[in-house]
């Protein structure tokens, strides 16, 4: 299946291409978007078969995968509105469309894969079609933006691919060939310990690139900055989930070894270090963009802790992260409407938004309290068990210094969002705003409603897949 | 349960419906959805304090495990006095914002969230299960948040507003941390799961959880000095959300630290010697800085802060009756602090809504600049003046009930066999003493100034009265404010409910008739004071009828030139105050001085800042910001950096460790030599 | 019936005492000095004249007087003699009789702030601080007589209160200062206070009454005696011990108040006025004297060794 | 004999650091190519032959021949000065250099690993190191390519040290350094080119906060 389906969405991506034609392009992506859910379904019914030697579905990949699923609707559907709104020529249409199907293709191949070369080809393949979509537009800034994605996420890349040379030198050590997952899984306790904290120093550091965690998550933010906004959605959620399931994958393995309280410690460190980024550039930062971009960073931060901290924190960590990459989406998408209204990035130049776009105003609130973590948000539940398996952990300090930042945090993303809302702009006239149909929010609604729904009463499918994808860690 | 249920429909359909109603329909249906929520859950309060028990629990999820819903009799009691106030707030506030009328997507937020809010409170009273307790507090604090934005093309009530959010978040994350406390060592969200822990651990740390717990709820009640965000958010709210907020909501912080006190058992006495303190400390320090605001809904902010206080005192001294075994001050104690909690929620409220019918007024609430109001709103006059009389505990209004349990409750207590407790006692009745003293000096400043004399600057348009729909529910208030004043009796019998809760079965009630008497005998004394009061003006109608009235300007003592300048202000009045309490307060004076031969216009200005909030909150978030604005080179735009960053990050983890080990290499060279 | 029978004495002295307090002073000052009635005369005067009410004032400055004497009135029926309770007497009722004094006190305050003059503004401010600071001294000396008898009512504390040992007797003594000065702070007498000045600015219970006149005046002045006699009854409770007949205890009432005149007469005729500056601390004095009485009670109930 | 190509190699960084001129960045690197052919065919010479020549001709073909004359391309089209302009003077380079490859010398003696040939380990973490470090103090992109090009050169040599078992990663390394320098000198010269006249990255510094 997975062959098939990397096929076809190659077949329709060249087509995309190709064929410059609204309606065309329209069939071919909801042709893709069948696809993409027959290739979720198929794999949700054959959990743990190996398909075409490198591709075996597992719980933490299909929960991804879903997710996936579930964002590139919306994501296509914004993408179709921003190409009405945003006049482009049909070659750059095509080219973005093209780009966004191989992204997404490569994502799924990469959750997909179970050996560790694979996956790392396929996250190469991410960032070819991830720069793509980020010089969409084509001007300096977006250059810009682009040859630094390009050059952090080449140099991280690489280092994972050094991570996973030493990896090998360690399995080579004992004679042993396979680098699949499970069979690392298997070999795991045996194998060098020096090796394996090179090569998780380094897999963990390449990866963070992707998963937008210190030390690396700097070219991220320019990405989903100059990205078209539903690209960014992407970037923010689906795209950052690649890295963390890199991170996670290698984490596995090293749950089995005797480095395991090491490398918990680097973890924890690029964690706290990145909520404590997040917390400076949400104080610091005037760009919506931008700032939802660091707030991921924090959210990332938040996951790591938990995985670090184990205990209940990993199934916390699973589920923060699905709803986190099924609530940042919605922001982003909502964000594309503001920036037709006001026609800037900048949160002085936005305002009143409450006047002019009352759904898009609700919009916005919602999320504002959903991502920052308040209850009865979602994000609030997997925050709270995050909370307790740190406390668990006895790192009660760390916990303290996170709560202190995160409240910094909110009242940041507060005055601005606030600001937004309320506040009337200066020197804006709004004779001939746009006005925007409601209709054009229903996807953020339910996204929202979703995250609502999977935060405080999971359905037992969701808490099934969860368990079942921490049953490799120690408990 | 099939209550429950009708609620929870009840607020979907009003909240779903309501932004697609014209703006009077909008009102109506808020209206409507608050009564039918507030009489079913009136209904179970009251079946409940007639003894019946209401629990039901069901299975919610595997987040939450079992919700518990139960109504005990604190809860039904604070049930009872939040729907009255949410009654008469919703009531008011419909007239209030009928000068919104145009502003249909306002109008709908505000009563869209007016409604979560209220379901959101009877949530909190029902809940029994510690995480879906959390979810329906913040859901009441963020709905509260969306109701004091109001008026929000204001930057300040934005402001204000986050302000309150992040102080209510603060709150939630102090809960939060408890109950992670509790579920980590207990592993289950039902309250009881608290009782159990604390029976399991030693004193001091049960203490340290009730610390824990009570910080967070003296977050909400406004405890100094937790107390920072009351007088911003009360003064940005509109009125009848003021009333709300300073009458319901902050007494949800006191019911939650009622609940801990149920729940958790430590040594009373220590826990009631610490309310009792930082209770006294919140009452004086709330009424002295209530005196120096010059902004009426300031003022009265700051008299919540004081009437907490006075709650927490009631709560103070039922803990250590509780602590040192006496019946008489546990119960006097603890149905004064209940008691308290009605009253104040009735007579704040009041005072809120006549403050924001003379803001609707005249459009400022700037106590310098008011005067006179009584000649054309002689019943908002009237309404603020019953308010001041109950709020200053005086009889024969409701204040001076609960205040009068708890001087009964301190005085009967004076006589103990520890000398600590004595000292204590007298201490904190001094306390009350002052306290009702200051309060009897704020309230003739405000009512005197706002209302007599005459305007001190000039009002632009002619206001007039407002319709009796405002006024109903007000008088509604006053009419309870009279019941309790004049027949105690009654609600003591109700009271005893909840009070019997903190009582051990030991000593039950030997209290209660002996209380009664004796507030029968205070109610026979208020209805002499009526009477009294009548009859002398009675008298003097009657010896007056043939003696000439005749009316002339106020004696100026020769100088005849009558001028509003010449009045006394409202700074003036406090200034023989302000003097002696220089020492403790800040107060900023902007002065001009004439200093030319020909004198230009100079002006003076006073202002008092809030110490504690300078202290704890302004500056340390001030130092937090430059600390954490030196790092903003981080993301500096250069790709090098961004590489380092993961070269620093890769050898740091690398050399950490090695680096580490030379040094216990070194440190066991040491010790070897 | 016999309950009532303070209240009488109270209201039988009230009429005396003003005009002893004035005789007292003129015949310190060498003058014959008018008759004991005269003030009485004036006040009765005053009852049946017209009245002139300010433009500015509202009806709260007619029915402030009012209010005012019906306070005192109220606060009379609590005070007990010697065993007798008063009229009306529970646990706690000394708290009552506070409040119920501030409430008069309330009124006649706002009453003064109606008529928008400044002067009257200034001694309202200055009635609210003094006031303020008293009560404490107040609710102190009972809280020490309360822990000193076990008792919390007016009645059972004066029933109860009986003077052994020395310390009770220089307590006796304290508080009967304590109570003196607090009934000429009430009644804004020398030396805080002095009624027979003749400048507003240094006024401070006269500037209130500046404009009211006629009926509300005689009621005013009338409640001041009032207030004088009920302090003076109270101090007169001390020395009315239980087993006393009514028959004996009678003339002590009496020649308790006529003392308590005379007193008040002299330190009128022979103490100034402070400044209106040094009045605070000055009242707050009474506060710390009343703490020494609680002080002496412990030790008299060998609490503190 | 494959020590000395490795320490002919390292020598060729240090040249690197001492280096003035952007062409003998490019020589040195194209020098590093043929080195790295040399190591390869010995290394490698049991694998099956198709690896091989693959191998052989990414060394040959692309690392010494199409790269070098690709960058000569750029710096004339876009007319780069010919200076590499550090931020740090050349004799810091050195030390810093040379620092690091003792210091990847001394850690490689930490491990207690009869299987793997040190010599590879060091040579490859020094280039890496030395790659991140000429990427951080030179100011120019062109010159950042170059130091990326200088740590792919390492990641071979890495490659090589266990490709013998494991042609795969050895071919992959191959993919990953073809694909990444084409995409990077693909971006290069299209657009900053064409967008910017004078390669430095100060003008590229308008994305931050």
């Amino acid at each position: 299946m997975i062959g098939i389906y990397l096929v076809i969405s190659l077949v329709i991506a060249s087509m995309l291409y190709f064929f410059r034609n609204k309606t065309v392009s329209n069939i071919l992506l909801s042709c893709f978007i069948i696809v993409q859910w027959a290739l979720t379904i198929h794999a949700y019914n054959n959990l743990e078969i190996v398909q075409w030697v490198y591709f075996m579905p597992d719980s933490i990949s299909v929960i991804l995968l879903i997710v996936l699923s579930i964002i590139a609707i919306p994501a296509f559907f914004h993408s179709t509105i921003y190409f009405t709104k945003h006049p482009y020529s049909p070659r750059e249409e095509g080219m973005y469309y093209a780009a966004m199907v191989i992204l997404l293709a490569a994502l799924s191949a990469a959750y997909l894969s179970n050996h560790i070369a694979i996956t790392w080809i396929f996250v190469e393949l991410t960032t070819l079609s991830a720069s793509a979509l980020i010089y969409h537009r084509r001007n300096l800034k977006t250059l810009e933006g682009t040859w630094k994605y390009v050059f952090v996420c080449s140099i991280s890349i690489t280092l994972v691919f050094i991570g996973i040379l030493f990896l090998t030198i360690a399995i080579q050590q004992e004679g042993f060939k396979d680098l699949t997952y499970k069979s690392l899984l298997a070999d795991a306790p045996v194998l060098s310990v020096f090796w394996l904290k090179l090569a998780f120093l380094f897999i963990f550091t390449g990866f963070t690139a992707k998963a937008g965690l210190v030390p690396m998550y700097t070219a991220g933010i320019d990405a989903k900055d100059k990205a078209p906004y539903p690209a960014a959605a992407l970037f923010s959620s689906v795209l950052m989930n690649v890295g963390f399931l890199g991170i996670f994958r290698f984490y596995e393995i090293i749950s089995r070894t005797s480095i395991l309280p090491w490398a918990n410690k680097i973890m924890m460190i690029s964690g706290i270090l990145s909520i404590f980024v997040a917390t400076v550039y949400m104080l610091r930062v005037k760009n919506i963009k931008r700032m939802m971009a660091y707030s991921s960073v924090e959210h990332m931060g938040i996951v790591v802790l938990g995985l670090a901290a184990g205990g209940v924190g990993y199934f916390a960590a699973i589920l923060h992260i699905v709803l986190h990459s099924l609530a940042k989406p919605a922001m982003f998408f909502q964000f594309g409407q503001i920036y037709r209204i006001y026609g800037s990035k900048s949160v002085y130049d936005v305002g009143n938004y409450f006047k002019y776009n009352i759904t898009g105003a609700i919009v916005l609130l919602l999320a504002f309290f959903i991502i920052t973590g308040m209850p009865p948000s979602g994000l609030f539940i997997s925050e709270f068990m995050v909370f307790r398996s740190l406390f668990e952990a006895g790192n009660l300090w760390l916990l303290i210094i996170v709560l202190l930042l995160l409240t910094i945090i909110i009242w940041a993303f507060g005055k601005n969002v606030f600001k937004m809302l309320f506040i009337n702009p200066i020197g804006f006239n709004d004779d001939n705003i746009e006005k925007i149909h409601p209709s054009e929010s229903i996807s953020q609604f339910v996204l929202f409603a979703l995250v609502i729904y999977l935060g405080l009463n999971p359905p037992d499918m969701l808490v099934n897949l969860i368990n079942a994808s921490i049953i490799n860690l120690p408990h | 349960m099939t209550y429950c249920i009708l609620i929870i429909i009840t607020t979907l359909i009003t909240v779903l419906l309501i932004p697609f109603l014209d703006s009077k329909q909008k009102g109506n249906v808020a209206v409507l959805g608050v009564l039918i929520n507030s009489i079913i859950s009136s209904v179970i309060a009251i079946q409940v304090l007639l003894g019946q028990t209401f629990e039901y629990s069901f299975y919610g999820g595997f987040i939450f495990g079992s919700i518990i819903l139960k109504v005990d009799a604190l809860s039904a009691w604070f049930i009872l006095l939040m729907n009255f106030t949410s009654i008469t707030a919703i009531l008011y506030g419909v007239q209030y914002l009928k000068v919104y009328q145009n502003q249909r997507a306002r109008l709908s937020m505000h009563y869209g969230s007016f409604l979560l809010n209220h379901f959101a409170m009877i949530g909190i009273y029902f809940l029994h299960n510690l995480l879906a307790f959390l979810c329906v507090w913040e859901l009441m604090a963020i709905s509260a948040f969306l109701l004091v934005i109001f008026e929000h093309h204001k930057m300040e009530t934005i402001k204000a507003g986050m302000n309150y959010l992040i102080q209510s978040h603060v709150s939630v994350v102090f809960i939060m941390l408890g109950i992670i406390w509790v579920s980590f060592n207990t592993g289950s969200f039902v309250f009881s799961a608290i009782s159990q822990y604390s029976l399991s651990v030693s004193n001091p740390i049960s203490f340290l959880l009730f610390l824990c717990f009570f910080a967070g709820f003296a977050i909400k009640a406004g405890f100094v000095p937790f107390h920072t965000w009351l007088p911003h958010a009360h003064p940005a709210a509109p009125a009848h959300i003021s009333g709300l907020m300073s009458g319901v909501i902050i007494k949800l912080g006191i019911y939650g630290i009622l609940r801990m006190l149920l729940l958790i058992n430590a040594n009373f006495l220590i826990i009631g010697i610490f309310i009792l303190i930082i209770s006294v400390i919140s009452g004086v320090y709330g009424v002295m800085l209530a005196i120096l605001q010059h902004n009426l809904k300031r003022l009265l902010a700051y008299h919540s802060i004081e009437n907490i206080g006075i709650i927490g005192i009631g709560i103070g001294i039922g803990c250590i009756g509780k602590g040192i075994g006496n019946d008489f001050l546990q119960f006097a104690g603890f149905a004064g602090a209940l008691l308290h909690t009605l009253n104040h929620s009735l007579f704040k409220s009041l005072l809120f809504y006549a403050a924001g019918t003379v803001y609707q007024a005249v459009h400022t609430v700037q106590i310098e600049q008011l005067g006179g109001l009584i000649k054309k709103m002689p019943h908002t006059a009237i309404l603020f003046l019953i308010g001041s009389l109950a709020i200053c505990g005086l009889p024969p209004f409701n204040g001076f009930v609960s205040e009068f349990l708890i001087y009964s409750g301190l005085f009967g207590a004076i006589n103990n066999n520890q000398l600590s407790f004595t000292i204590l006692i007298i201490s904190s009745i001094f306390g009350l003493v002052l306290i009702g003293g200051l309060a009897l000096f704020c309230f003739t400043k405000a009512f005197g100034i706002v209302f007599l004399g005459t305007a001190r600057n000039h009002h632009p348009h002619n206001y007039e009265e407002p319709g009796t729909a405002t006024l109903f529910p007000k008088y509604m208030i006053v009419v309870f404010i009279l019941v309790i004043g004049l027949l105690p009796q009654l609600f003591i019998r109700v009271i005893n409910g909840p009070v019997s809760m903190f009582q051990d079965e030991s000593g039950l009630n030997q209290s209660l008739p002996k209380l009664i008497n004796t507030m029968q005998m205070v109610s026979l004394a208020s209805t002499a004071i009526l009477i009294f009061a009548f009859g002398v003006y009675f008298i003097k109608k009657q010896f007056t009828r043939k003696a000439v009235i005749n009316f002339s300007p106020t004696w100026g003592c020769g100088y005849d030139v009558v001028s509003p300048k010449l009045q006394y202000t409202a700074g003036s009045y406090a200034r023989s105050f302000e003097k002696l309490v220089k020492p403790i307060i800040n107060i900023h004076k902007h002065e001009g001085r004439i200093n030319t031969i020909v004198p230009h216009p100079v002006g003076f200005a006073s202002h008092v800042s809030d110490k504690i909030e300078t202290n704890l909150i302004s500056t340390p978030i001030m130092h937090l910001r430059g600390f954490v604005g030196k790092f903003t080179f981080l993301q500096n735009g250069s790709v090098q950096f961004y590489v380092l960053y993961g070269v620093v990050f890769i050898l740091i983890a690398i050399t950490i460790p090695f680096l580490i080990n030379s040094a216990f290499f070194i440190f066991e060279l040491f010790k070897q030599l | 019936m016999i309950n009532a029978l303070c209240l009488l004495l109270i209201l039988i002295s009230s009429l005396f005492f003003s005009g002893i307090v004035i005789r007292t002073k003129s015949v310190f000052s060498g003058r014959k000095g008018p008759g004991i009635f005269l003030p009485i005369k004036d006040i009765w005067r005053l009852l049946r004249k017209g009245s002139v009410y300010s433009e500015t004032s509202s009806f709260v400055f007619q029915i402030a007087p009012s209010i005012y004497l019906a306070s005192v009135l109220m606060a009379i029926l609590f005070i007990p003699f010697g065993n007798i309770p008063g009229l009306i007497s529970f646990n706690g009722d000394f708290v009552f009789f506070a409040y119920v004094l501030a409430l008069g006190k309330f009124f006649s305050i706002i009453g003064a702030l109606d008529t928008g003059s400044s002067f009257e503004g200034m001694g309202a401010s200055r009635e609210a601080l003094y006031s303020m600071l008293v009560e404490p001294a107040f609710f102190i000396l009972m809280g020490s007589f309360a822990l000193f008898t076990g008792h919390t009512s007016f009645a059972e504390i004066f029933a109860t209160l009986h003077f052994g040992s020395y310390i009770s007797y220089a307590i006796g003594v304290l508080a009967t200062f304590v109570l003196v000065i607090i009934a000429m702070v009430e009644n804004s007498r020398m030396p805080v206070d002095d009624p027979k000045t003749h400048l507003e600015l240094t006024m401070v219970h006269e500037v209130m009454i500046l404009d009211n006149s006629g009926f509300d005046l005689g009621l005013i002045l009338h409640t001041t005696n009032l207030k004088f006699a009920m302090y003076g009854a109270i101090i007169a409770n001390f020395f009315l011990t239980p087993n006393y007949e009514w028959y004996y205890s009678v003339p002590i009432f009496i020649g308790a108040q006529f003392l308590f005149a005379v007193v008040v007469g002299t330190i009128e005729s022979f103490e100034a006025r402070f400044r209106m500056n040094h009045n605070p601390q000055f009242i707050f004095m009474l506060t710390s004297i009343s703490l020494l009485i609680f002080m002496g009670v412990l030790l008299m109930l060998g609490k503190i060794i | 004999m494959t020590n000395i190509l490795l320490i002919a190699f390292t020598i060729s960084l240090i040249y690197i650091g001492m280096a003035n001129r952007l062409y003998t960045y490019i020589s040195a690197i194209a020098f590093q190519g043929v080195i790295l052919f040399g190591v390869a065919f010995i290394e490698l010479i049991e694998i099956n032959t198709l690896n091989l020549i693959l191998v052989l001709l990414e060394t040959i073909v692309f690392k010494t021949i199409l790269i070098p004359m690709f960058l000569n391309y750029v710096i004339k089209r876009n007319k780069i000065t010919r200076e590499a302009e550090p931020f740090l003077t050349n004799f810091v380079s050195v030390v810093i250099i040379t620092g690091i490859i003792l210091g990847s010398f001394l850690m490689s003696n930490t491990i207690h690993d009869t299987h793997l040939r040190k010599i590879f380990f060091v040579v490859a973490l020094s280039a890496l190191f030395t790659g991140l470090y000429i990427i951080i103090t030179r100011r120019k992109i062109i010159t950042h390519v170059m130091g990326f090009l200088v740590i792919e050169n390492g990641v071979f040599i890495l490659s090589l040290a266990v490709g013998n078992e494991m042609p795969m990663l050895v071919n992959i390394g191959i993919l990953l350094d073809i694909f990444v320098s084409v995409l990077l000198l693909g971006i290069f010269v299209n657009k900053i080119g064409d967008v910017l006249k004078e390669q430095d990255v100060s003008q590229l510094r308008n994305l931050k906060d």
